[in-house]
């Protein structure tokens, strides 16, 4: 278990999360990619803590901030899709053509 | 000792033993407290009573001015574990910020007047200020997150607050889904520099990143200032801008082309200042953002009939002047004081054009505006004058924040920066016109409808700001010359 | 005593605007009645200058206003900010009060002119590069509102033009005060300051550049052949009062800044390309008078004759700055004309677009092929335009002569080629305008103009100050001449 | 076996687990699956972390994201309106941009990791992280960990505000809508 | 844990003594269950019962339904069983005789219990059957609930001790039990226990109102898997709260791991015996409770206890 390892695999868990949060059109899914690339962010922020930055809390805190930033990401996503569906009836970004230009 | 009496008092504070500085956060605690209170008071309030929660976080933000302005002379220092900066720079953004606020609050009051969660609004207003609020003082790269986070997650809810609005709906969800994006680049980015330097203060950073791996260094430096883009509404991450003023509510479309971007702005600027030129050519970097974002702005708004969509694209825009200040940081005296006045007079500026949209119910047909300024004569004027100053016309505010932001690049080194800056202005110029000019030139049709009295005194108030700060420039400068981009 | 002659017609311009609608009809005399004070003042002001009193300004008036950057609000006056400042505040008067159809909105034209007058006045009279840039873009609003809301056929066009043209050259210029107040220490705008420290050197890129941005920005406003494109347009489509306005005041910011400010502050530079502004001085010579000559349109005529004459300005100010040393005389008389030809083209032109505006009163065209033999049945109008034709070819007695004849006399000496090409402008005016002359008032008079009312009394009497000063000075410049020359000789270093 | 063998074995299987699952989330046919393929990459993740000594975040990792997938899950299976979620789903758009904005942001992030000089200073293994981090929270970073908190209550306010379909006063939906660009009766004058 | 060549002994052990525990509860409900309806205990006969059922479950045919997702639906009884092996195994059965006593034990112990509510939808989801579907529903909504009062009461746990080991929990219980120091403490875990382990009163997501719930379509060896691992979670939960509330292996005379069991006994005594004496709540009822009551009285403990181990 090497830094550079641990780095790749964030770097993995991050670039899968782009192409899903790219590629999805369900907007739920397009939350998974999100969350996939935070998780990237917690492996290499764990990875750097333990291996590079000597232990510092900051590390460990860093982890938490970005757990905090998914969480609320999470929940008021959830929030606009329970509007959006309501208003719309609809949860794909395909649907979303009226703002445009 | 010496020094001035703030200083003084803070090395006695510190020497005290106090490790809780609550007092270089009053004004932040008086915004939680004053939301939870606007909070409290709407859930309690009979409906016919909720418009009441407006009075309440004017209040509030009254308060929180009060608890901001002795903090002027309070000795320009780092608190918190040098995770947040009490100096000027902060203390005037937060000053702007409340006040733009404040405006965007009386602008709210009768567009929001048949919303049954007429309460609650004002409380996400205030905490969404908070974020932005935090992003100006942030001296610490997980505070700035935890800013961009908490001015973001208020934001994407106020631009999605019409409920049975498809449009707004959307809005939102756009909004939404650009902002969650770059921001989880924002982490990945602030992760990289951590490794490098093994803390997150910015303090730290100054020290560490000297000789770090560039590599790292570039990558890390550009995923955050991508992240703040977002916030600033800069290229490559200003997408969203033009969809929130659209579809988002007007007096919401108003706050968030404001609120953050000066707190982004100032956030970015406290980062880059101590960055490592030589590790990363960060100067470039933003100037190419600068460039990029003026441009497009301008090239987008220029083909706009919408009159919100042109509004949101002019926002674009003007981030792109607001990061030439970035530019000549470290290199211009100018610079943080053109930063400022430049938040100030776009402020100002963006709020009297945001409010005139939203005392003519957020009409954006541009056609609708001809002959406005024989019909509502005092709300065409405050349309021009915010265009005016957008455009940098004498001595209205923005020509003053423009011939500081012109002399600090040109004193940077930067004289093609400005170049394209002036190239830009006079590309503005048309669109701006092709607003303006219908109102003026053609005969007055029947009134438009208009919204009510509060919006109307709010656009007023801010273009009348926009020329009294123009004039009274020397106010603000004064101050603002002295001002400290902590922590260099 | 200088501020007030801004400041009261700007408080007049709100007054005016917000007057009573049922006091609209009084705006007209009031407006006049408001206009006239700066006149007075300056006449006053020109009374106690004195000009061979020291070196520098004069009846100067300072105050702080953004200590922070070194700007202040200062004004004051030379012999050859003096003239100019005079001359406009003249034509603001007349072109006041000449006729025009104010489209039932009397509050806000006469308001828009009294704004423009104290903008226009600022520029010349003002003493601080910040100062003199609010006022100089100032004016580009104003008149934009002046062509867009009262012009016609495609004005508002015309007028977007205009500002685009003209902002873009003020936002060069802007960059180039930058550059001249970057260099200052300790910094400032102070006008007097800044000529006092010379502060970018000649030679090397940043000079150079700051010279184009200044060059820029007022090579679009005088205007320069090939900045000129935005003026026939604006000229043809403005209202005739704005007309005179924009060719016998705003014009002139543009020659105005390249003597005060170029040849002031950056004479070495200057020096090194002068030529090249000489060459395009005379090529505006030509071209305008070429152009203006395959006019039919009246008042694209008169506009073409302003690039022209503008041009001779540009000669004469690019032969005084064509060196720092030697002999001073011929430079000296090269400016000492620029400046006159800059006061007497605002008299002339002012009275020719008045008269242009007559026209388009009565027949509602502008096009000469329309008119014939008029002079039996308007002989006023026939003896006011002539005589402004004559004095604008440069008819010797007339103002235009005096101006033309120092600025060629100044020029052979330095450049003798380019005079003489110049000569030949002079030629072609005198040609184009005795054509005009020719197809408008003499050949049998058409059907339809059988009633064609001549000008009426205000209209002589806007009109008869400005013909007869053209005329006073160019039988007795002297008074003029005195106090321009002490002043042009201390700028050529005489 | 010596620790550290299977130490690095744990490494390999979990990180594989991770990235792989992390893939299945966008290859599946069935959105709960698709969650819960997420959940294990969360959860092998949470393992790579307690490998690294850091078990109060891994474990945490896995006690927030165990919670959030099911709700993901449940989203998913009532706004697809496929209540057993088994249909096809593939849904995809701008297939190929996505896959090469995905292989850029790995390739230019693996690359940093590869390429990247860190610091070389090891986290002491004695070291009591999660006590470390309570210490953390409770001071260098007070200020962090209290907006954070402010962060929390602001997204509660903001989510409730805008999901929750019954209000106070009956529906919350009511009259949330921009006012109409014809005034009932304009009476203020601008 | 203690060495290379031993490191498989740990899961077999806990295996182990899991399965014990299943089969415990299992008697001890039967047992309860004889009590409260006031027939003879018939230990013996309660003693072989579980088998006998068990058995028989064995032999019966699987059902099956229309286009299963079976992978999910073999694997969530995998699931429940392995959380709560994940759970018990940072419970000591006596001074250091744990086979996970980590420094974050409670912590892995919330992260586990956390997983019981994947590993019912997914029984419930896969399925694809409407009520089992329903019964997935419910028991989110009941987890989403009790999950806030349980992750509390265990903070308040770890405050006495300053310490997330539950190993040093009950070092730190020497001279007063939780249980007397924190009175809203154990009612409340054993509220949050019974929903765990969907018990009793909370048995809302295999109710009879919705025909059994995620297990209606479930029959044979899968039906006993699933109810042996939902057993586990109970063992695993009575476990904790003995550890956490009862003083672990403290106690007089008895060695320590007796005591463990004796007390872990008394609390599946106490929850089946809940099952037994009390109705089944509404689930609309529940939620509204645990989130103004169990919650407000959750904070109440910790903020008590933080006050108190200051």
């Amino acid at each position: 278990m090497t830094l550079e390892g641990l780095l790749v695999v964030a770097a993995a868990l991050f670039g899968v999360g782009v192409y899903g949060a790219l590629s999805q059109q369900t907007f739920v899914m397009i939350m998974m990619g999100l969350e996939l690339m935070i998780n990237g962010a917690i492996l290499a922020a764990v990875a750097l803590w333990a291996m590079s930055a000597g232990g510092t809390p900051k590390g460990q805190l860093l982890a938490v901030v970005a757990m905090t930033v998914m969480a609320v990401e999470a929940a008021v996503g959830f929030a606009l899709i329970v509007g959006v569906y309501r208003v719309r009836k609809a949860d794909m970004t395909e649907k979303l053509k009226r703002l445009r230009g | 000792m010496t020094g001035t009496p703030g200083e003084v008092m803070h090395a006695a504070v510190a020497s005290a033993g106090m490790d809780m500085p609550v007092g270089d956060v009053t004004p932040e605690l008086v915004l939680v407290i004053g939301a939870v209170i606007v909070l409290v008071f709407a859930l309690a309030a009979p409906r016919r009573r909720q418009p009441w929660a407006a009075a309440l976080a004017l209040a509030v933000l009254a308060a929180t001015a009060v608890a901001t302005l002795p903090m002027l002379d309070g000795g320009q220092h780092l608190t918190f574990f040098d995770t947040y900066a009490a100096d000027d720079v902060a203390v005037w953004a937060k000053l702007v910020i409340v006040a733009a606020t404040a405006l965007t609050v009386a602008l709210s009051v009768e567009w929001f007047r048949t919303d049954a969660r007429h309460g609650e609004y004002y409380a996400l207003l205030l905490l969404s200020a908070l974020g932005a609020v935090v992003l100006a003082g942030a001296a610490d790269l997980m505070e700035v997150v935890l800013g961009v986070l908490l001015s973001s997650a208020t934001g994407y809810v106020l631009a999605a607050y019409h409920r049975s609005s498809a449009r707004s709906a959307e809005a939102g969800i756009k909004y939404y889904l650009l902002g969650a994006l770059t921001n989880a680049g924002l982490l990945y980015g602030v992760v990289l520099l951590f490794g490098l330097a093994g803390t997150t203060t910015l303090v730290g950073l100054g020290d560490e990143l000297v000789g770090a791996d560039s590599t790292a260094l570039v990558a890390g430096v550009g995923l955050v200032v991508v992240g703040l883009a977002f916030k600033v509404g800069a290229v490559p991450a200003h997408a969203w801008v033009p969809d929130v003023a659209d579809g988002g509510p007007a007096p919401v479309a108003a706050f968030l082309t404001v609120v953050p971007k000066v707190g982004g702005l100032v956030a970015l600027a406290r980062l880059v200042v101590v960055l490592p030129e030589a590790g990363v050519g960060w100067r470039p970097l933003v100037a190419l953002l600068a460039a990029a974002t003026m441009t497009l702005g301008n090239l987008a708004a220029l083909w706009q009939d919408d009159v919100r969509r042109l509004l949101g694209w002019s926002a674009v825009s003007q981030s792109g002047y607001g990061l030439m200040a970035l530019v000549a940081l470290g290199r211009s005296e100018l610079a943080v004081a053109s930063l400022l006045f430049f938040l100030l007079a776009y402020a100002l500026a963006n709020l009297a054009a945001f409010g005139v949209l939203v005392e003519l119910r957020g009409r954006a047909d541009l056609d609708a505006y001809a002959g406005l300024a024989r019909s509502r004569p005092l709300l065409a004027t405050a349309l021009g004058l915010a265009f005016a100053s957008f455009v940098g016309i004498p001595p209205l505010a923005g020509f003053a924040a423009k011939l500081l932001l012109f002399g600090a690049v040109l004193d940077a080194g930067y004289a093609w920066l400005a170049a394209l800056a002036v190239v830009n202005t006079v590309v503005s110029l048309a669109y701006y016109l092709r607003v303006v000019a219908p109102t003026w030139f053609q005969p007055a049709v029947e009134p438009l409808p208009v919204l009510g009295r509060w919006a109307a005194m709010a656009a007023v108030a801010s273009a009348a700001a926009v020329v009294v700060v123009g004039i009274a420039a020397q106010v603000f400068l004064g101050s603002f010359e002295a001002a400290r981009l902590l922590p260099r | 005593m200088l501020s007030a002659a801004i400041f009261v017609p700007l408080v007049g311009a709100g007054v005016v605007a917000l007057l009573p609608a049922s006091w609209a009809r009084r705006a007209r005399p009031l407006a006049i009645a408001v206009a006239a004070v700066p006149l007075v003042l300056l006449l006053a002001a020109w009374a106690r200058f004195d000009p061979d009193g020291g070196a520098g300004f004069q009846l100067v008036e300072r105050a702080r206003w953004i200590p922070t950057l070194g700007v202040s609000y200062a004004v004051g006056v030379d012999g050859l900010s003096l003239p100019l400042a005079a001359m406009s505040a003249l034509l603001f008067v007349a072109a006041i009060a000449f006729p025009a159809d104010v489209r039932g909105r009397p509050r806000t034209y006469f308001s828009l002119f009294l704004f423009l007058e104290a903008i226009s006045l600022g520029v010349f009279l003002a003493l601080d590069l910040f100062l003199f840039y609010v006022f100089f873009d100032l004016s580009l609003v104003g008149m934009y509102f002046l062509i867009a809301a009262w012009g016609h056929g495609d004005a508002r066009r015309a007028a977007l033009k205009f500002f685009l043209y003209t902002l873009a050259g003020s936002l060069a210029m802007l960059l180039a005060i930058l550059g001249l107040y970057l260099a200052t220490e300790p910094r400032t705008f102070d006008m007097v300051e800044i000529i006092r420290q010379q502060p970018v050197p000649a030679g090397g890129l940043g000079s150079a550049l700051v010279l184009l941005g200044f060059a820029l920005g007022f090579a679009v406003k005088t205007p320069i052949v090939p900045f000129h494109t935005w003026l026939p347009p604006a000229h043809v489509d403005a209202p005739a009062p704005a007309s005179a306005i924009l060719a016998g005041v705003l014009l002139k910011m543009g020659t105005y800044g390249f003597v005060r400010i170029v040849l002031s502050m950056l004479p070495a530079t200057f020096q090194r390309f002068a030529p090249v502004v000489a060459g395009f001085a005379v090529a505006s010579i030509v071209y305008g008078a070429l152009v203006a000559l395959a006019q039919t349109n009246l008042k694209r005529l008169i506009a073409y004759t302003s690039v022209n004459h503008m041009g001779y300005v540009m000669l004469g100010v690019a032969a005084a700055g064509s060196s720092l040393t030697g002999d001073g005389g011929p430079r000296a008389i090269a400016l000492t004309g620029a400046t006159v030809e800059m006061v007497a083209h605002g008299l002339i032109t002012g009275a020719l677009f008045l008269l242009a505006g007559s026209v388009w009163a009565r027949a509602e065209t502008y096009d000469l092929d329309a008119f014939s033999g008029l002079a039996a049945r308007a002989p006023a109008f026939t003896a006011a335009t002539v005589l402004a034709a004559f004095a604008s070819l440069g008819l010797p007695g007339l103002a235009g002569f005096v101006a033309e004849f120092q600025v060629f006399a100044g020029t052979f000496a330095v450049y003798p080629v380019l005079a003489g090409i110049g000569l030949l402008g002079i030629v072609l005016t005198a040609a184009l305008f005795l054509r005009m002359v020719q197809a408008v008032f003499l050949g049998p008079l058409p059907e339809r103009w059988a009633t064609w009312p001549d000008i009426n009394r205000t209209e002589q009497a806007a009109l008869a100050p400005l013909l007869a000063l053209v005329v006073v000075i160019g039988v007795a410049p002297g008074w003029l001449l005195d106090v321009i020359d002490a002043t042009a000789g201390r700028l050529v270093g005489r | 076996m010596s620790r550290s063998l299977l130490v690095d074995l744990a490494f390999y299987i979990l990180s594989a687990g991770a990235v792989v699952s992390a893939w299945l989330v966008f290859r599946t046919d069935s959105m709960v699956r698709a969650a819960y393929w997420l959940l294990v990459s969360f959860v092998a993740v949470g393992g790579v972390l307690v490998l690294l000594s850091a078990e109060f975040l891994g474990l945490v990792l896995v006690l927030m994201m165990a919670g959030e997938m099911t709700i993901m899950a449940v989203f998913m299976v009532m706004f697809m309106m496929n209540p057993a979620g088994l249909n096809p789903m593939t849904m995809v758009h701008q297939h190929r941009a996505a896959v090469g904005a995905g292989l850029v942001a790995f390739a230019g992030l693996a690359g940093v990791g590869l390429v990247a000089d860190f610091p070389d200073r090891a986290a002491p293994s004695d070291a009591p992280a999660t006590a470390e981090l309570g210490t953390e929270l409770l001071g260098d970073s007070m200020l962090v960990f209290e907006t954070a908190g402010v962060t929390l209550l602001a997204t509660m306010i903001g989510a409730i505000a805008i999901a929750s379909r019954r209000g106070r006063y009956g529906d919350a939906d009511a009259g949330s809508l921009p006012p109409e660009l014809e005034a009932p009766a304009p009476k203020a004058r601008a | 844990m203690s060495g290379a060549a031993t490191w498989w002994l740990a899961p077999l052990a806990l295996g182990a003594a899991l399965a014990g525990g299943v089969y415990l509860t299992a008697v001890l409900d039967r047992l309860v269950a004889r009590a409260v309806a006031g027939v003879p205990l018939g230990v013996p006969d309660a003693l072989v019962a579980p088998a006998r059922g068990a058995a028989l479950l064995l032999l019966s045919p699987p059902a099956a339904t229309e286009r299963p997702d079976a992978q999910s639906w073999a694997l969530a009884p995998a699931l429940l069983a392995a959380v709560a092996a994940a759970g018990t195994a940072a419970i000591p059965l006596g001074p250091g005789l744990a086979v996970a006593d980590v420094p974050d034990g409670i912590v892995l112990f919330g992260a586990a219990m956390a997983l019981v509510m994947v590993a019912v939808f997914l029984h419930g989801w896969s399925a694809n059957s409407a009520m089992p579907l329903l019964g997935g529903y419910r028991f989110v909504a009941q987890a989403l609930s009790y999950e806030m009062p349980l992750a509390l009461v265990l903070i308040a746990v770890a405050l006495p001790a300053q310490s997330l080991a539950v190993g040093d929990i009950v070092v730190a219980q020497e001279h007063i039990w939780n249980v007397v120091r924190q009175p809203l403490g154990l009612p409340i875990f054993l509220v949050t226990a019974a929903g765990l382990g969907f018990w009793g009163p909370l048995a809302l997501p295999d109710a009879a109102d919705v025909a059994g719930g995620t297990s209606v379509e479930a029959a044979g060896s899968a039906l006993l898997a699933w109810r042996a691992a939902r057993a586990a979670v109970l063992v695993a939960a009575a476990a904790m709260a003995a550890a956490a509330f009862l003083g672990g292996w403290l106690g007089p005379v008895l060695p320590g791991p007796v005591w463990m069991v004796a007390k872990t006994a008394a609390v599946l005594v106490a929850i089946s015996a809940a099952g037994h004496l009390l109705a089944r709540v509404r689930l609309e009822r529940f939620v509204v409770v645990a989130w103004t009551v169990l919650i407000p009285l959750a904070l109440v403990d910790v903020f008590a206890s933080g006050i108190l181990a200051l």
